[in-house]
């Protein structure tokens, strides 16, 4: 009896030695960066700018986790090749020749709408089709089932994108009307980043009052709160799901084209750390919940941009930026454990524990 | 002596209240059942007693000892065990390991002893079986030992269920609602089956039913919970007569059907 | 099969329209292609022909399986005969434009590949009536009786193996019996056309005679006495071990050489089996325990300067899986209050974290960072160091033994029982008194002790090992050949690593689409044998929960 | 499953029975290590362990080409045909030992061609050496595989430029070239990356140059402005010169990244021959005017070069993909010319070629003209003719201007 009491202090011993550690380890290394203070305030804003262009992205292709998470209670492991194969697809088939021939530079607004709506219907495309074939007949399984064939699901993925087109990197154009700088806060903000933050709120706001407003949006919710019971009420719980897996690839077939504006090259690996992170991001800020969505990737983009030169410069760390990915994981590993329910969630948390 | 002591337990979830400043005393060796319409606590309060739930205020005293922060399994084996309202056996382990692994509180082995298969470890495992067995026979399901759970018919997943339960050797066995479902002679059968358990064994049993034949029956004394308070208590006689019972029952129509104290656990 | 439901001719055609997508798509993504340099029968048949009529023939079976007895022939031939058209169609297209700008690998070699050299047209006219009459023979197997149709399918299988491996064989035989005897059975790497023809009639009657006598022969042992059949069992039991120990003979250098690599993997495995199968912690990190017994290894036997020890591989190898027993109990507990998907891919993130910071410069004054430790001995036993992987293979045979041999004595214990209960219900679990905490952390560090001591093992293998080898995708892979093989099942792993690891290693080509055929081998085991190859009792229990009908008898009442 | 089984065992108990009944032994041989020997009509056989599968594959197979061409031109050596063997060195250290494994379990292969990854490169020299065997690879470039306090064998050479080399040429040309004095590197993790780096930077600063950041990113990262932005933040001021050896995918976003971050506006930028090929002058697009790139020099020159050319042309339909073809091509030639001079014809016209004697050729080689220069053998085995050349991208064209 002594010994299990023992076990129970040992548990929550180590849980305070990583919580004490880690305060530590974030308290000193900003003291001691802040105190030596190699960055000017415009190199912050720099940091915290750059922090939420890619935040944003993050919150895109969260917003699929969160969905489907919350209806299917699966973490859709594929969901980062869903974003890759419809960007991947625009740039072979339609930036890549619009560019070449010059209509792209002509005519950018139309272009950009092109390229987006092909990006987005194949990733749809893509993700009816693997939910289809690899989720749905899955549905009663042990959970762990699904998850496994979701992991599978990615690697297929990605590796026949790698075949169909090929395995180097593909240049996206660019689009000359979003190269420019605006003075923005003492520093400069590019245009693409811009455009990247706009889309996201209207598309965010847009995919909220989705959700919340319309009939298809409610179905969605009441299949989230329980499936037969929804069934009983008359909604088509598989076509339900559809639509979710559908509106999740929407956003991340979006999400790929701002991608390819910002970072201008696409490539199969590009799914898969992206979907990681945008699995942390859903995960912090409370998985399932868009809002949630939106603060996580909002957070973990800025975390990323300013937590190495902030938390490790000062400790003198060799190559601190090496080290992005460990304050990432670190995160998700510390959320999950001291917070599962997230920064802003709370009922579906609770639902899972 | 009392068995079980519950003091002021009060037990919430969020704004709900599920369980609020109960009093529950319970008597060494006794048969006493716990009623009440749905939504009432009763499943709640098993779950604070086994340490599955912790208690907001109060305390639960087993034995001499408080139960309040004490962890599942230390409860178990300190002598409570429980069965449940939707059985919850081991689906896909067959009957004699399911009373194996509830017999896990008694069996002593280190587990490395079990790579090198030492006479201390090869007796145990051998004694343990035969208890099964025995515990298998006690419970009228001799010779389907090694059938898969799931697939033996209801009633015979409920004994199997208190078998598992017994072979923790509780003092004290929580029962929920062990007849639901079951027919008038099946009832009948398994009324005489607790009956015997504490007759024979001396196990203090307390029991969630809501059949009021079984209630009145077999329980020594009663306790009613309505919105998670009790509302009365006393001898079946006593409680036939209660009024305030009477209107909880009544007036609020008949218990059947989902239990919602499991769905609010779960919400 | 499914007598309920009729399949129709609208059926036939479907399966042989998706019979034609896959192998349009395997096609597309470069799989054809690159098969067909590598002739199975020489100058008749290349491994690539293999994978243009899979599918068409599989489905075609399929189709035959369904229908009606009386139409079945027809839907086997209707079903190969529209596996064509989206092959066609894309022939027809890649003729027309050049694809290629768009799809790397839709290349004038691959369409010549699928119209037999003859062109376009003529091409088209061969794929139609070859595709039929796999259809057909596909359907006219499946009337045939399963004493005959098992024997054939046996003897097709063998001699394709035979034609696929020839280039192993070859060089084998070669040691064995010479040059000339081997160039009579294989040249250039391709199985002669009259030894194929001999194979595939010699398997196929050897199977047959075998099939017949069968149930005689298993109605003999099941006369046998008691002692008999033990003393069967024990002959068996040593004729095992003394091919288990001869194996290096046999195999020669190279073969050796793969069984070793598959050996490790087998070792990763048993003790992911026991995290996943047993317990079931679905755990994506599991590499980091890799990483760590062999870095604990490199660092302490290395002779280069990164060494600290320089002790010899005996003294470190329990070092290196005891310092992954402590990582396993460590790296356990912040997550031991989590489940599930959540648990998976926390130990995903621990295992990046912890490759990520072996190749860091932080580290690199202590673990060689990106350059890794170089210059780790191997292993030596009385002096003698064991250069040769025949050698080798018996350090890894004593790993994987002693790992199969906890793994199955604590699986039939009490400890065994609780990691089951664990799994099916955790709540319940712990009601009966079973304490989460230790039960979840000695699954965790038993596993971490078994990866330890794979990765101690492997670092002294490979003499040298940088921080790229221990990336997710070992995870990945290890998790896949449990799964292949059977969750929870021993032998499962060893047939797992067997496929998943073995296989792309002789088939070199295979190593291109490594990752993509693991994907698709994920989903589709799981959706059509989630039990695996070899499954373990309990898995198939749980994974057919739906299938078995529930005894109505109820036996007697209470005594 | 378990028939198969049976069928399988009972394959291995017949081949087990068989196998009692094997040839004879092999010919006379007075070579310490041992010898290969040809019958007179057996072709000699060579080796090749190069990546050609996976990513990396253009890489291995633009080697391999260059032996497949040395061997079609070549005819003849000391009066036998040239068999190839081809094989995988994957690009990892397993891909690297089993390969190795693979060709000392054949003893009529003389020497091998490879490996293509220095990580593969190795676990196979230690695996070559010890069986006595020796292979020259055309593009390992880890300094460790000639440091004898590290990874070097004595059965292994290259035809290849050690890293040391390139890093010192980058920053010679920085340094005195371009006259800038501080500078910042930038790896990725990949050990090809770091060496480089790292050799930069030893040189950059004892030629007196200051090099003020040094600091590396992820494989896979895309958003590489932070770390570009704590560079331009660095101490001593932004750097005029900043060099990311990486391979293509980062070393395109880390060059259009820079134009993007204040206070780097100015700075010049420059990569290895990691990003040194078509592919990645695309991926780069308009962000690499002006960028410069160093790499071993591809100016090759002569007749031999123009044969060479022209049957890579026509054997494989396409102008050479990749650097190493040429270094593989000199490589597979040394072996040639000691198989020439350390063979024993006998008088039927078997040859042996012994394995020691074979070694210390190579190893004395001196003086060889060879299409990528003049090779000259150190005692480690560093053969190559250290040219490296720095090109700069224009409008997607390459133009090489130094030396």
């Amino acid at each position: 009896m002594q010994r299990r009491l023992q076990n129970i202090n040992y548990l929550d011993l180590v849980l305070w030695l990583i919580r004490v550690s880690i305060i530590v380890i974030v308290v000193w290394g900003s003291i001691a960066t802040l105190s030596d203070n190699p960055y000017s305030g415009r190199n912050w804003i720099d940091f915290i700018v750059f922090g939420i262009a890619q935040g944003s992205m993050y919150a895109l292709i969260a917003i699929g986790y969160t969905l489907v998470y919350g209806v299917l209670f699966m973490i859709n492991f594929a969901h980062g090749e869903f974003f890759m194969s419809g960007v991947m697809t625009a740039t072979v088939f339609v930036a890549g020749p619009l560019s070449a021939s010059g209509y792209l530079d002509r005519q950018p607004v139309i272009s950009l709408l092109l390229i987006l709506a092909v990006s987005m219907l194949t990733s749809v495309g893509v993700a009816v089709l693997t939910e289809r074939i690899a989720y749905r007949p899955l549905r009663k399984a042990p959970r762990l089932v699904p998850l496994i064939t979701a992991i599978g699901a990615s690697f297929f993925l990605q590796y026949t994108f790698r075949g169909l087109y090929g395995s180097e990197v593909k240049p996206f154009p660019q689009v000359e009307a979003l190269s420019g700088k605006i003075p923005f806060l003492g520093t400069e903000l590019l245009e693409s980043q811009l455009v990247v933050i706009i889309a996201t709120v209207i598309m965010l706001v847009g995919l909220y009052l989705f959700v919340m407003r319309t009939k298809t949006g409610k179905a969605i919710r009441a299949v989230a709160e329980d499936k037969d019971v929804a069934a009983l009420m008359g909604i088509d719980v598989d076509r339900t799901i559809s639509i979710t897996f559908a509106l999740g690839a929407a956003m991340a077939g979006a999400a790929g084209v701002l991608y390819a504006l910002v970072f201008r090259q696409v490539h199969f690996f590009m799914g898969f750390l992206p979907g990681l992170k945008a699995f942390t991001a859903a995960v912090l800020g409370g998985i399932g919940s868009i809002p949630g969505a939106a603060i996580g990737g909002l957070f973990l983009g800025i975390f990323e941009s300013v937590g190495p030169p902030l938390f490790l410069d000062g400790l003198n760390v060799p190559a601190y930026h090496q080290l992005k990915d460990v304050i990432a994981f670190t995160m998700l590993v510390l959320i999950l454990i001291f917070r599962p329910q997230g920064i802003i969630g709370e009922r579906l948390a609770e639902k899972k524990a | 002596m009392n068995i079980l002591t519950a003091k002021n337990v009060t037990k919430r979830f969020g704004g709900l209240v599920a369980v609020s400043g109960l009093n529950i005393d319970l008597a060494q060796g006794s048969i006493v059942s716990i009623i009440g319409p749905n939504g009432a606590g009763k499943t709640t309060f098993f779950n604070c007693v086994t340490g599955f739930y912790k208690v907001d205020e109060g305390e639960i005293i087993f034995d001499g000892n408080l139960l309040n922060h004490k962890s599942t399994d230390l409860i178990t084996r300190m002598g409570i065990s429980r069965t449940y309202q939707n059985i919850r056996l081991f689906a896909n382990m067959t009957a004699i390991e399911n009373i194996l692994v509830g017999e896990h509180p008694h069996l002593k082995t280190f587990w490395a002893e079990a790579i090198f298969r030492t006479p201390r470890f090869l007796k145990e495992e051998k004694d343990a079986e035969a208890e099964a067995r025995r515990l298998l026979r006690y419970v009228g399901l001799a010779g389907l030992g090694d059938s898969l759970a799931r697939n033996l018919p209801y009633g015979a997943q409920r004994r199997l269920e208190i078998a598992r339960a017994l072979a923790s050797r509780p003092k004290l066995l929580l029962l929920d609602e062990p007849t639901a479902g079951m027919n008038p002679n099946e009832s009948a059968e398994m009324m005489r089956f607790i009956k015997n358990l504490r007759d024979d064994l001396g196990i203090t049993i307390l029991l969630i039913e809501h059949d009021m034949r079984v209630v009145m029956g077999i329980s020594e004394h009663i306790h009613v919970l309505d919105f998670g308070q009790k509302i009365a208590e006393g001898t079946p006689k006593e409680i036939q007569r209660n009024p305030r019972v009477i209107e909880a029952y009544l007036g609020r129509g008949a218990a059947s059907g989902l239990e919602a104290e499991g769905v609010s656990a779960t919400v | 099969m499914n007598p309920e439901k009729k399949f129709t001719l609208r059926d036939a055609v479907n399966q042989g329209l998706i019979a034609g997508l896959i192998t349009s798509l395997i096609s597309m993504v470069g799989m054809v292609e690159l098969f067909s340099k590598r002739q199975l029968i020489a100058n008749l048949m290349t491994t690539a022909q293999v994978f243009i009529l899979l599918a068409p023939a599989l489905l075609s079976y399929q189709s035959a399986r369904k229908s009606a007895k009386n139409n079945a022939l027809a839907s086997g031939a209707v079903t190969g005969f529209f596996a064509s058209i989206p092959i066609i169609v894309l022939v027809l297209l890649a003729s027309a434009f050049d694809l290629r700008q768009f799809l790397v690998n839709v290349s004038p070699n691959l369409i010549s590949t699928l119209t037999f050299g003859q062109g376009p047209v003529v091409g088209s006219l061969i794929l139609v009536a070859i595709n039929t009459l796999i259809g057909l023979l596909a359907a006219i197997l499946h009337q045939l009786d399963e004493k005959i149709r098992n024997p054939i399918l046996t003897g097709l299988l063998w001699t394709l193996l035979v034609g696929m491996f020839s280039e192993i064989l070859q060089e084998r035989l070669r040691a064995f019996f010479g040059i000339s005897f081997t160039n009579l059975i294989i040249r250039s790497k391709a199985l002669q056309p009259t030894v194929a023809v001999i194979l595939l009639v010699g398997i196929t009657a050897i199977a047959y005679f075998w099939g017949q006598r069968g149930a005689s022969f298993s109605e003999r042992i099941a006369n046998q006495s008691a002692t008999q059949r033990r003393n069967m069992i024990i002959a068996q039991r040593v004729a095992f071990f003394v091919l288990l120990l001869a194996m290096p003979l046999l195999l020669g250098t190279y073969l050796s050489e793969v069984v070793n690599n598959v050996g490790i993997y087998v070792l990763m495995g048993l003790g992911l089996n026991i995290v996943v199968g047993f317990a079931g912690l679905l755990d994506l990190g599991y590499v980091a325990f890799f990483a760590i017994g062999a870095y604990v290894m490199a660092i302490l036997t290395s002779e280069g300067f990164l060494g600290v020890a320089q002790t010899s591989f005996w003294v470190a190898l329990p070092v290196s899986v005891i310092t992954a027993v402590a990582a396993g109990i460590f790296l356990g507990t912040p997550v031991l209050r989590m489940r599930g998907d959540y648990l998976a891919i926390v130990t995903l993130g621990f295992g990046e974290i912890i490759r990520i910071m072996a190749n860091s410069d932080l580290l690199k004054p202590f673990i060689g960072g990106a350059q890794g430790v170089l210059q780790i001995p191997k292993p030596s036993f009385f002096g003698t160091s064991l250069i040769q992987p025949g050698q080798l293979y018996y350090v890894v045979l004593g790993g994987v033994l002693l790992a199969w041999f906890v793994s199955t004595r604590l699986s039939n214990s009490r400890l065994g029982r609780q990691w089951m209960a664990m799994r099916e219900d955790e709540d319940v679990a712990e009601a009966m008194g079973i304490n989460l905490v230790n039960t979840k952390l000695l699954a965790f560090a038993i596993g971490a002790g078994f990866s330890g001591l794979s990765g101690a093992i492997y670092a002294s293998k490979l003499t040298s090992i940088f921080p790229h080898s221990f990336n997710l995708l070992i995870s990945i892979n290890v998790l896949s050949l449990i799964i292949v093989g059977g969750m929870g099942s021993l032998p499962g792993v060893v047939i797992g690593s067997l496929i998943l690891v073995g296989l792309p290693e002789l088939l070199r080509e295979f190593a291109e689409f490594r990752l993509w055929m693991y994907g698709a081998l994920l989903i589709v085991m799981m959706l059509a044998k989630p039990e695996g190859f070899w499954p373990s009792a309990i898995t198939k229990r749980e994974l057919h929960a739906h299938d078995e009908s529930i005894p109505i008898e109820e036996p007697a009442a209470a005594d | 499953m378990k028939k198969m089984l049976f069928i399988l065992s009972v394959l291995v108990v017949a081949s087990m029975v068989l196998a009692a009944c094997g040839p004879a032994g092999p010919a006379e041989c007075t070579d310490e290590l041992g010898c290969a020997v040809y019958g007179p009509e057996d072709p000699i056989r060579i080796a090749s362990a190069l990546v050609i599968t996976g990513p990396d594959a253009q890489l291995g197979l633009d080697s391999q080409h260059g032996v497949e061409i040395a061997i079609a031109m070549r005819g003849n050596v000391a009066g036998h045909s040239v068999e190839l063997q081809a094989e995988d060195d994957g690009c990892n250290a397993e891909g690297g030992q089993a390969a190795g494994q693979k060709i000392v379990s054949d003893p009529s292969i003389v020497a091998v061609v490879g490996t293509s990854c220095s990580g593969a490169g190795v676990p196979m020299s230690k695996v070559i050496s010890e069986a006595g065997y020796v292979m020259v690879s055309p593009s390992n470039t880890a300094p460790s595989l000639t440091d004898p306090a590290q990874a070097w064998n004595p059965g292994y050479l290259r035809t290849a430029h050690n890293d040391k080399v390139q890093g010192a040429a980058m920053a010679k040309f920085a340094y005195e070239v371009l006259g800038l004095k501080t500078a910042a590197a930038i790896h990725d993790g990949d050990p090809y990356t770091e060496g480089l780096a790292n050799a930069f930077r030893e040189s950059f600063e004892s030629l007196g140059g200051k090099v003020v950041a040094f600091t590396a990113v992820s494989k896979g990262d895309t958003d590489m402005k932070p770390v570009l932005t704590a560079v331009a933040a660095s101490e001593g001021g932004a750097p005029e010169f900043l060099f990311f050896p990486v391979f293509t995918a980062e070393c395109a976003f880390l060059a259009k990244q820079t134009k993007e971050v204040t206070g780097l506006e100015n700075t010049v930028t420059a990569a290895a021959d990691g990003c040194f090929s078509a592919a990645a002058a695309e991926a780069i697009g308009e962000a690499g005017n002006g960028m410069y790139f160093s790499g071993p020099d591809l100016s090759f020159s002569g007749d031999t070069y123009t044969t060479f050319k022209e049957q890579y042309n026509t054997l494989f339909g396409s102008d050479p993909i990749s650097v190493f073809h040429a270094h593989a091509f000199d490589a597979t030639n040394m072996i040639f010319d000691c198989i020439e001079k350390v063979g024993v014809t006998s008088d039927d016209g078997s040859l042996s070629v012994g394995r020691a004697a074979l070694r210390s050729c190579l190893y004395a080689t001196s003086g060889y003209q060879g299409i990528t220069g003049t090779l000259t053998c150190n005692e480690y085995g560093d053969c190559a003719d250290p040219k490296i050349s720095v090109s700069i991208l224009e409008n997607g064209e390459y133009k090489r201007i130094w030396p």
